[in-house]
């Protein structure tokens, strides 16, 4: 049995590996956290994040469920009333749907429900997204779903890093969080080391991965997980057309950081907001929208959206065409001069 | 010595024994449910529980009235009654030790009265007021649940948790038969048995899911033999001799403490009120088949044993009837009282912390109220 | 047994009586029509729209089933194959929630996956909303879920002709239909003869409910369902402050209007955007965002949105404080003005 | 005489009859799993039909090895193979009548092919071409359901739908061990019996659900035991004996066809290969047990039984291997073809009209597309 995750000697890390690691410091550090899920036991999960837990922790600490989410969930819901923290894998984005009812009628509401005398600090792992070739149903970005249910914390890293510090927040948080996982980041690589973990992101915070240098006309790209590698390479490559982008990774859907995503566009008068989840109804129109409210007068054109098409998920031979990549941001920036009458212009 | 033993042709290798068996027969429940009040058996039954009991379905029925008038008065906004299904929301909540948690579905307010959950505070969601009156460690009483079925894997998760602890508790979840029908059900019952956690499924079969009887629901022998699917037993009780649910449960909570396992309990009762106050139940069943279950009620079950046994005599019922009715009369007055909510609590119990945003929206509304105390004042 | 929904001679007519009719004309006009539920056949569903259809067409027709909503929705698919146009109540708005996977992963993408061969003719009507003094999981607002699958339409009348129309459009279209029909406009009464339905309004055009007139401050109230009343009411109350409203009845939420909004909100330059489902992630991001992107430079000041806190609908005593209402309405119209820089200073 | 009647004490009402009774024995699977080749009752078995079968399974065996050979080869993006699976897949699509539907799970690509299929639109979907290759009312084959029994209530409303309208239409619908224990498996079971719809559920419990084996996914005494639960028959089966499924799917379909409901079986075998390519089956499961299974090999089985009736010889397998080779040879060659897909047709089959917003997506695809192949000119 490789024991990848567990792996401490090995650098770089992949994210899947600082999942796996702070799945393991979690449960070590706390007899409460539990993970289940779905081939996450003996297998290590069909991603291997689990890998080396059952082995380490015992059948008990990490469980093999039967094959039914809501039950997953449902039981996640039981073992949280009476004291213990669960960490529930849902093997892809699409086969939590099943946990729906569970999810917005229970998890999110159950703190309120009893005037907070019943907390959930249930973790949600999500594997989202797509860009990995995976059939129907494996590529789903559901965060609009989650998005719009309150009571849950919404949470996705982009770096390796991010993968750590957050996913160990969401099993601390006395919340429960949907932690959605990139799955095509689960393989990016960063010199980081397990052993010297970064402090714990805390959840609710976006963060600058990109600041402007005041060299060119200053834009701000706001994007969260598997977008964010993309946004980095539009903003490079955007210097050469005499744009000065900067990128925000916002890392937390819920709660939302107005504080540092307002900062960035009153600085720069100009944003885009990229995400992979189809652009109607998806985190976009909000995430623009509360832009608009609070920036009005700082904004020089209107805050466009780079989104996946309002379509279900592609066949993976054309899925590179429904994926945000470059290209297309750039052309969103082109579109940011706002000389032109044309956004306006396309319908109505 | 099977056929295949016996034939000298072919002796093809059986498929391999890849996985334990389990004998079915024992988990298989009886055809005809199992009673004990108005038999031989019922002698054996604890005095002291039966008369317990006793007392307990008079309150609940009173209670149920009770309830049910407050509707009509606009002091409640809804109640689904379980006049009728006394037997099972008594014998439920005393089948349980008190470290035990009780699993609700929203028509088990009794049986949450009856483990000790202040009768207002049970009443606290049906009144429009929060929607969980009564803090649920302290009675160990989940939260009433309105969405069916969904509450089954909570008890299964709770049981399998204390379990891992090793706590000795065990929880018993109720469920109607309509919620038999939802996958949830499926689920919780399965993982149960798979993990041999320490739950009981009770469920209250009253023939109607709102209006839908029971045919319409389900094609199965009894509802009961669905234990045999996951691997449990099922045992059919009548769900009107308490005496019968109580013991019946009592040996599953047992089994279930004792490390056996869950158990389903199917109890065949009657709703003898309409679904909720809201409800008009001629739409969609006759008065004969209402007294036909009258004439199998569960206190006067209950009422003939005790009398037999020398037990309960005309003062006695009187008794019983008066300290129902000083519980309704307090009830009444206690629900008098106009709830008085705090608007501003609304963002308090949405997560441990409020968000920017809650804090932005609370003062919203503080505005908001602030405007309108003073146009009040003006 | 009361036949009230089907009583033609009745007049004025609830939106609930015009919703029972459209399903009464679509089962007699075609023989493919069948209506599926909890409790819809002997009881005529719990608001009684479905009251006298199995009388009338029979238990095959209108059918009482199991207490299971992804089965509902499950064999109303394999219905839909078979060449029926399966009509499914679910009883509430929760209540739909168990057949959330059903929903999305199947009804919504059949036609998709099958390159057409496959359509999924289904109606799904969803009660929806609150103000009626529902216990918890009984009031609400779900629509941002159905938002953000492509593949559905989406809509909700908000008056008694709209209420048949859309129904028997929805029940016509080859597509699957949510169809959200708002509780507390379900007693609301109109002059409209169920026996000169007015025209079909048809899926994806909106309407402008009252026009601006010229005299005062121009402004849009973009809207839908249970909330076209209240802006109604607060348009008329406007006009004492010098404002001069519009209001645009969504009625479909998917497809999107951007026409008629458009054609509104650039005649106006400023607009708002009212609904009861929560803030955060709900429909009014998508709308306001849209509008923006195409009407920048005819707005005055950021599309507003008024409507429902982030947070889990609230205990029936208390809802008021959560419903957009009037003068929560009035508020945000006077934020219109955008003299100060107050809404832009609230947060970061 | 009950315990009851017997009693001079007390005679309480029973509970009113209140519901029509329905015997659960005749509903009960049998402990063994049923089985013909190897034991006398083959010889009852129809010959041509047992040529017919064991040509498919030869075809099928091939068929799984060159569609897992083409991941290898980067011709197909993933594939669940059904191989030592290949008796329930063949007798699946036998039994079933032109008019008939199947539908399939993600496994099952090969009883789509028996049933008709052409192999590579069966594929169409693991390559990562669009999701479903084939017309599915072309052979009444539903689309491979990816989320697991979510495709069983499919099968209970179309067959429902065409009962009422008077067809002579059967639903067989596959699931897995592990899917038995989502809610959707429930759910239709229950609908299917309560509608008496002509629906036959087969199990194919081949005793993993990826890695977790049968014992972590129930406690049953087997998965056929969950019918009586719903009151429908239970059956269970040695399901690599290809003769044993096929006579128990006919009966089952038969009995369907004929107005009698919906039947459920449970049919014994094992997944030879890994879960799909990607898996390492290793991690979970040990040679030994393959060895115990490769010894019960469905093909073995059935050419036991064809050589001892004299209806097979060497050369007789020999062509039966060459028919599969050609079989083999030609889906590598169609498979060498790149598909060619219009990603403008992304928009196409989202409704049954472009709505504007649609529209509006496709003309920016269509002009990024023409500045893609503007620089590609360049
Ligand atoms: C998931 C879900 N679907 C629908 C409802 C609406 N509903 C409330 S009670 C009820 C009938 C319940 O019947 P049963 O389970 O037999 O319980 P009983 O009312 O008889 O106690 C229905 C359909 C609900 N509460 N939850
Ligand atoms: C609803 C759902 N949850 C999870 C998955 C992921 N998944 C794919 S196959 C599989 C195991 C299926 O096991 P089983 O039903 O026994 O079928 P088998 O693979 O053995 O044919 C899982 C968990 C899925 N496809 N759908
Ligand atoms: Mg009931
Ligand atoms: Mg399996």
């Amino acid at each position: 049995m490789t024991t990848a995750a567990l792996d401490t000697a090995r650098k770089p890390a992949t994210m899947a590996q600082a999942l796996g690691r702070a799945l393991h410091d979690a449960m070590a550090e706390d007899p409460t956290v539990h993970v289940l899920g779905e081939d996450v036991g003996t297998l290590g999960g069909v991603f291997r994040i689990t890998d080396g837990l059952t082995k380490k922790f015992g059948e008990d600490r990490c469980t093999d469920t039967p094959l039914a989410e809501a039950g997953i969930l449902g039981t996640a819901v039981g073992m949280a009333m009476y004291g213990l923290r669960p960490v529930v894998e849902m093997q892809f984005d699409a086969f939590a749907y099943p946990a729906f009812e569970q999810l917005v009628s229970h998890v999110s509401r159950m703190r309120n429900r009893t005037r907070g005398a019943m907390p959930m600090p249930i973790t949600i792992r999500v594997p989202y997204g797509g860009g990995i070739g995976g059939v129907e149903h494996h590529s789903d970005s559901s965060e609009a779903y989650y998005l719009a249910t309150p009571g849950l914390h919404v949470v996705t890293p982009a770096t390796v890093a991010d993968a750590y510090g957050l996913l160990r927040a969401a099993i601390a948080s006395d919340d429960p969080v949907v932690f959605l996982e990139p799955k095509r980041l689960y393989w990016s690589k960063a010199d980081w080391s397990p052993d010297q973990p970064e402090e714990v992101a805390p959840i609710g915070r976006a963060v600058v991965r990109r600041q402007a240098t005041g060299a060119g006309s200053p834009a701000t790209l706001i994007t969260y997980g598997p977008s964010v590698p993309v946004c980095m390479e539009a903003a490079e490559a955007a210097r050469a057309e005499g744009w000065d982008l900067e990128v925000v990774d916002l890392r937390s859907l819920v709660p939302f950081d107005d504080e540092t995503v307002c900062a960035s566009v009153r600085r720069t008068g100009r944003a885009i907001v990229v995400h992979e989840a189809v652009g109607f109804g998806g985190p976009g129109g909000e995430i623009a929208a509360r832009v608009t409210e609070r920036c009005f007068h700082h904004l020089e054109a209107p805050v466009l959206r780079v989104a996946g098409f309002d379509i279900p998920y592609p066949p993976p031979m054309v899925e590179r065409h429904h994926l945000p990549g470059v290209d297309r941001v750039l052309d969103a920036v082109a579109r940011l001069q706002w000389e032109s009458e044309w956004t306006e212009g396309r319908t109505g | 010595m099977t056929v295949l033993e016996q034939s000298g042709a072919y002796r093809p290798t059986p498929p391999p024994a890849w996985r334990p068996r389990v004998d079915a027969a024992p988990l298989l429940p009886d055809e005809e449910p199992f009673r004990l009040l108005g038999t031989p058996a019922a002698a054996d039954f604890d005095s002291a529980l039966l008369a317990r009991l006793y007392q307990e379905l008079v309150r609940g029925r009173r209670y149920n009235a009770q309830a049910t008038a407050l509707t009509r008065q606009g002091r409640l906004a809804v109640y689904p009654s379980s006049t009728g299904q006394e037997a099972c929301q008594v014998a439920a909540a005393l089948a349980l030790q008190e470290r035990d948690w009780l699993f609700p579905s929203y028509r088990d307010t009794l049986a949450a009265v009856a483990r000790g959950v202040d009768p207002v505070q049970a009443l606290t969601l049906l009144r429009g007021d929060w929607h969980t009156g009564y803090d649920p460690y302290e009675h160990r009483v989940a939260p009433l649940s309105t969405p069916l079925a969904t509450q089954l894997p909570h008890a299964v998760g709770l049981a399998h948790a204390a379990r891992l602890k090793g706590d000795d508790v065990v929880a018993l979840a109720l469920v109607g038969d309509g919620g038999t029908s939802e996958g949830d059900f499926h689920e919780a019952l399965n993982f149960a048995a798979v993990w041999q956690a320490p739950v009981v499924f009770l469920v209250q079969n009253n023939g109607f899911a709102i209006s839908v009887p029971l045919a319409k629901q389900t094609a199965a022998p009894s509802l009961a033999y669905k234990a045999v699917g996951y691997g449990m037993p099922g045992r059919l009780v009548d769900g009107n001799d308490v005496a019968a649910v109580h013991q019946v449960l009592d040996e599953a909570v047992r089994r279930a403490r004792e490390g056996g396992g869950p158990t389903l309990v199917e109890a065949i009762t009657y709703r003898m009120d309409a679904h909720t106050n809201a409800d008009d139940a001629t739409r969609y069943r006759g008065e004969s088949e209402l007294d036909a279950w009258r004439a199998h009620d569960p206190i006067n079950l209950v009422e003939a044993e005790l009398k037999g046994r020398d037990l309960l005599d005309e003062q006695g019922i009187a008794e019983a009837r008066d300290a129902a009715e000083a519980m309704a009369a307090r009830l009444r007055e206690r629900m008098n009282d106009d709830p008085v909510l705090d608007p501003m609590e609304l963002f308090e119990h949405v997560y441990a912390e409020k968000t920017s945003q809650l804090r932005e929206q609370a003062e919203q509304l503080r505005a908001e109220l602030d405007a309108e105390s003073q146009e009040g004042e003006r």
